[in-house]
């Protein structure tokens, strides 16, 4: 009978031994990218409720509400940033990374959103790798996020600042529009430079599109309520310009 | 300003990047290289097919496993100025890497009809430093592209007159068939590779049977047709 | 200043306390959802397993590594299948089908290959329902797959029944083979009157595709090993036919 | 044998489909009516845009509202027969639900200048029992859909002379804006729709200063502008 | 023999389809003369948006009414030869036909105001024998092509100081967009242009709030303004 | 009024359009039926590949041709409402005329051997007049789809012991092949179609080949092997 | 013998494709510091969109200028030693040379309000010998993606106080866009994005109006403000 | 003035691109012929797949190439109207110089055994003049396409009874192989094109192997046989 000979001898074979060290290995691989695609699922799903809470902000209640998305952000830190690192264990952090990725960068769009509403800075990735450092036990290697991650976050924060100036704009803070305007372009601008140079970059460039429309919808934005106080300083006259000038 | 912190940092980002940019066009350029040798390694290892087996053939590809540890070397020295970053840039010399595998172990089974596990494998291409090691998926599926060498080896052979070479290669075939079965595989390339190691086993075992039902292999003779002679 | 009197007011608008019940139910169903995703990687993943175990199956060991294949699915149905019947909570099993279903499938391949090469037969739909029931707590609906879920399980099973066709043969199992294949053949037969009646059938249409692919391998393998042993039968003489006819 | 207990159940399973296949018929059937009312509707409040409000308008528009309720009963009917798979056929009504909700909740607010709650817009369309309800994401994009008519409308009922129409609207949306801000929306169609609704604020918000700073609403006249007169 | 008869039959399908691959040449040779005429009355025709319409610039793009007319007789020509085929190449010649629409329903608006009706249009391009006529989907498809350049035109008569022109623009395009809400259309190219109008239709709106709120239009002063002078 | 001329047109618009829609409908309906029947032949016709052919699988096959059969007559009926506009909805039908084609050439080959000639087609499926016709491009995409299925026949058959099948078939095959390249078809779906066929072609012919060489078929010893018989 | 003449063919090829495969390296070293030479123009000529533009954005935008020319003068270098094939790498540069063309022209409209010609264009990368031109086609996109830039342009400018500014540039895409009509651009790359600059067009058309219609330009009053006043 | 120089430029433009457009209708027109006599040659020659090879079937095939030869005349002919510019438009005939490569290679090894080399390939189309030649890619990819026909040739050439054609086409293909693998192919289409000619070598091979296994090729005994025997 066909094949008698041949399924018998390998029972235990000395290559067995071999791929039972392999097998431990990719065990172990993918049982730690599964720890980390669900670590990951809750900073992105935490991250996104602290950029709706931000976007609750107006002109009354801006401490209020700030202040209590800094304080999500603050336990989307400490609960769920953490059991990343955690779940990452110190290693592999290039190596897993398209498991993570997307979350990571939803955390720096959330952290800079904060950032930028509260202090009208950049929150600068130093700064955020600062705040993770802590966040490891003492033996392991900390989470760094690595800076194509920080710049993809850095794209999809534009598309919320966006959302914010068209807000603000309908909330009479034209000023705060316009510094939005501003902000997005110098970020815009920066990134055009780098875009070319990021790994795989083809992602970005997609964003890069998306972000040089939110860019154009501020300025239009800007550019309508420009002539319209314009309009409006004409037809008051000279004498009631200086209170539209402020707004 | 705002904007000028702002420009402080992303200055700081093209650096890096401009630096890992210039990373990957060194490791390109070696990469090239590496492409080039194992062209050549597969182009004198492919004589297998045409001759029977001899020490001048498998010595010339042998020269290629030099400039291929060489090569690693390079890549190597590359990647120890980038700490922690192996799998950053893995994905550029990925297959090269896979095909070197599958031509040194084809090469070491041609010469002793074993195995060449991961760690000799690691050793051989000069890898075997804790920095840059051989990933060992890369490893695995270097394997499977060897084990699709070896229907047409067989074939080839018994064309040539070697009739024993089939059962030596169906013994190996099968043992590493059932070897590779303990692992547990994603959805993902390395098991497309290894499914194709089943249409490579069958193939080889109908030649194992046609040699045998013919009587062609040395002490091989199956019950009936040893009967019938 | 523009915007003076509209942005005051709505502090406590009767809307409010309306969309505040919006906004609990949005949050428990994105909650729901979260949980429903994670618990049925697990499923997936460990599906996966048992069919890798399967496959470890050849002549000699075929009880026991099936029984350990059987174990296996049973710990899968305990520990993450009852999960993700406590996370879908007993309802919103078609709401919330897009983040479950290719875990449930991918159980569904497992639970009918480990049938298949155990017994020979197909699987019922009613059979795996029926061990579903148990899982869930008394007072809640229990999970049941649906007829789709378990028709794309169906369908990507046997491409497995293939892997495993070409095995037996080299394995000398010819037979067995044949088995496979016929058993493909009706599935693929039964499947054709049902894939333009099921909903959206693109997915499925692909599937059958793919399984025409496998069904066409596996009687490609069955016919070569087939004209070989003719061949052999042959060779061998009349006397010597019986054997052969056997194998 | 095994073959014929595959084909029971299979034989099971197309009894299954087919019943789910005329179910699906049932109910394109039922939503080709609702396409066709929900364009009777909206041709027929469209005509606010070219006239002053006007009883005769909203009450031929609300005319449709009684044919939109006996379709979604006849839906509830055909989903009785089907327990538990309401969501299963959900897709194939949801964006004339959508469009129905969002004239409703339009018509309802140019009578009453109010926001039709869930509640009542469940009422209206008669799907209050428990089993066939008013799914709360489709009705939050109705109301984005209402939301994108209420520029236009204010645009043209200034052109017709009402001044004051400006003033109410931006009170409404703003309060709908602001609630609207509170829920939770994942990156989904929904926030896309209300994404939507920021451009009707600023649309409505600059004809609101428009009239205003030429002194055209009643009683409120800008302080700049005051003084001037 | 059998063989011969399945040559003789594929003889057969030679001649056949040698045939209609000819028609599809011929067709192919006229309509890329009818791109040409198209994008020449195009050039004439955007014109009007620089300047006040005068006679002149009409004139000229009505010359080439008089080519498509030829054209359109060429083509109707090899039809005739394919009784009964007109549907299995008019998706050779629609887009041309649909911008050949847009153009001449343009320039007839621009001269008298009105609409150019189905049977005018056939007329005007020589499609009136019943052979070979104006697609009714074809023609309607051109109306809403000419839609979309009613925007772009009043935004640049009123920049070049006619204010009258988007109180005729508006109830020109009113009463066409009332019109085509009482087709049935189905879900397809149509139905997405005409959705389109309404986009159209809002900005014009919006041109005439801007024209009518600053009183620039003749007969259009608003009570609130004229109060205050 | 030039307002109530253009309303006027669109009455009539709209009452072509839902004519043509309520014809799109019926023939929907037909449709339907056809896909039905289409897919239970389809299953029978799959039995042939299971067993040795035999006529209780080809006879219950054939049931569905009748049915087919007045569907295309439902077709025709509709169709005559709209003279010269077959080619208008022609697409709606195409799939599943070209898919019945496949079939019933397919099961006329495993009764006779030859191939079901064009005017032949049209008789069973009762589309001998000259109104409603089989549309050539039609019948030869559905003849490729039935030559896909034929490697696959091949093989199942030898398995099942019959030798003689692939001779018979690559004859077949062979005449069908070289028939189709007299045609000069256009660089479209039925072309690409016909570029399939190629492998079909190759497949029968390695099947035949495997046989041959084995010395497996009835005539077809080969000379080595006699020489040493 | 014949195959050491096979050979001898082979190793001729290896030189040839040796060769060029040199020549493509070389070239695309060259295109990657093109690539960058355009980044760093791009950034710089982007600052205009922040300020009004003055010469320190300009003549920092202009250093690159030189750069390119630079890099052009070495990619002709290379094509000069293959002579006749420009066009078989062109392919390797054209985009990079479009971006170039666009920023250079972007420059010259903004220093001197004009469109920089081709010869102009030619001289100023250096590509004004016969041997290495600036192709037309590649010239003309240029002009597109520059006319893409206006749009914001005007928006910004407008923004930042500058009314007057629309006026020219709307004079100057008029005049760019009218002269593009006059080509018979085939249906490509070149084709596309022509047809996407009347969306250019009608956005600067629109900027125009909003600040014609609120008399923001100079000498722009509207006459029914001015009755106002 | 600016405006009108503008306009001199785009004219010069015109003439331009019309010129290359005529260029381009020309060359279309004559590769149409060029695909007819490739598929009429093709034709032919797929006739030595059913019979022995014979001098009638290539005589017949033969004919072609003068139809060939000519209309490459015709191209060469156009090209030197645009000197300089062969690349431009090569991608035009590229497919069918390809094509035509494979048929004339095919149809000289089935009548000489060896390889028709470059030059005279390049003869035989007529390409010989230094203006327009056979691009040497177009050739070697041509080379390829040869090489897919062969294993379907020797297996219907073994069906046929010729058991010693395996052992002709191993050599030759085993040499072309080794010629092939000294070139250093980019990463592009005739890589991809050669790497498919390894499973042509591994599928003559295998035909061989089958052949010698039993027997059947003269002077082919194998040595276990004929002991055997
Ligand atoms: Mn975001
Ligand atoms: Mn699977």
């Amino acid at each position: 009978q066909r094949a008698m000979t041949t399924s018998t001898a390998t029972a235990d074979s000395p290559m067995r031994e071999e791929f039972a060290k392999y097998t431990d290995y990719l065990n172990q691989l993918n049982d730690k990218r599964e720890r980390v695609v669900k670590a990951s699922r809750d900073v992105t799903m935490n991250s996104k409720k602290v950029i709706f809470q931000v976007h609750r902000m107006s002109k009354d209640n801006r401490e209020d509400v700030l202040a209590k998305a800094e304080n999500d952000l603050a336990a989307v830190t400490d609960q769920y940033m953490s059991k990343l690192v955690k779940e990452l264990d110190g290693t592999d952090f290039w190596k897993l990374r398209r498991a993570y990725t997307f979350a990571v960068q939803e955390y720096v769009e959330a952290a800079t959103f904060c950032r930028f509403c509260k202090a009208g800075t950049l929150l600068n990735l130093a700064e955020i790798n600062a705040s993770l450092l802590s966040l490891s036990a003492e033996s392991l290697e900390p989470l760094q996020i690595n800076v194509l991650d920080y710049l993809l976050g850095l794209a999809d924060l534009t598309g919320e600042l966006m959302r914010l100036a068209i807000g603000r704009i309908s909330d009479g803070e034209v000023e705060y529009a316009e510094k939005i305007c501003r902000f997005v372009r110098d970020i815009y601008r920066e990134l055009t430079l780098l875009v070319p140079r990021m790994d795989d970059n083809f992602e970005m460039k997609k964003k890069m599109d998306t972000m040089l429309q939110s860019l154009v919808k501020i300025e239009n934005a800007c550019f309508s309520v420009h002539i319209w106080n314009h309009e409006l300083a004409r037809a008051l006259g000279p004498r009631f310009m200086s209170p539209v000038d402020e707004s | 300003s705002s904007s000028s912190s702002v420009e402080k940092q992303f200055e700081g980002f093209r650096v890096h990047l401009e630096e890992s940019g210039n990373v990957r066009e060194r490791i390109r350029a070696v990469v090239m290289e590496m492409e080039g040798a194992v062209r050549l390694m597969h182009s004198s290892l492919l004589l297998v097919h045409h001759t029977r087996p001899n020490p001048d053939v498998l010595e010339k590809a042998k020269l290629q496993i030099e400039v291929l540890k060489d090569l690693f070397g390079g890549l190597a020295q590359i990647l120890r100025e980038c700490p922690g970053q192996y799998y950053r840039y893995h994905g550029d010399w990925r297959s090269e890497t896979q095909a070197a595998v599958s031509l040194i172990t084809f090469l070491h089974w041609l010469e002793t009809g074993n195995l060449l596990v991961h760690a000799e494998a690691e050793k051989k291409l000069g890898l075997d430093n804790s920095e840059f090691g051989l990933d060992i998926e890369d490893y695995l599926t270097g394997i499977c592209f060897m084990s699709n060498e070896l229907p047409r080896y067989v074939v080839n052979q018994v064309t040539a007159g070697d009739y024993d070479c089939p059962k030596k290669v169906l013994k190996f075939l099968t043992d590493l068939h059932s070897a590779f079965r303990m692992l547990n595989l994603r959805n993902d390339f390395l098991r497309k590779k290894f499914d194709g190691m089943k249409y490579d086993l069958r193939k080889v075992e109908e030649v194992y049977y046609d040699v045998k039902i013919r009587g062609l292999g040395s002490g091989d003779s199956i019950q009936g047709h040893a009967t019938q002679a």
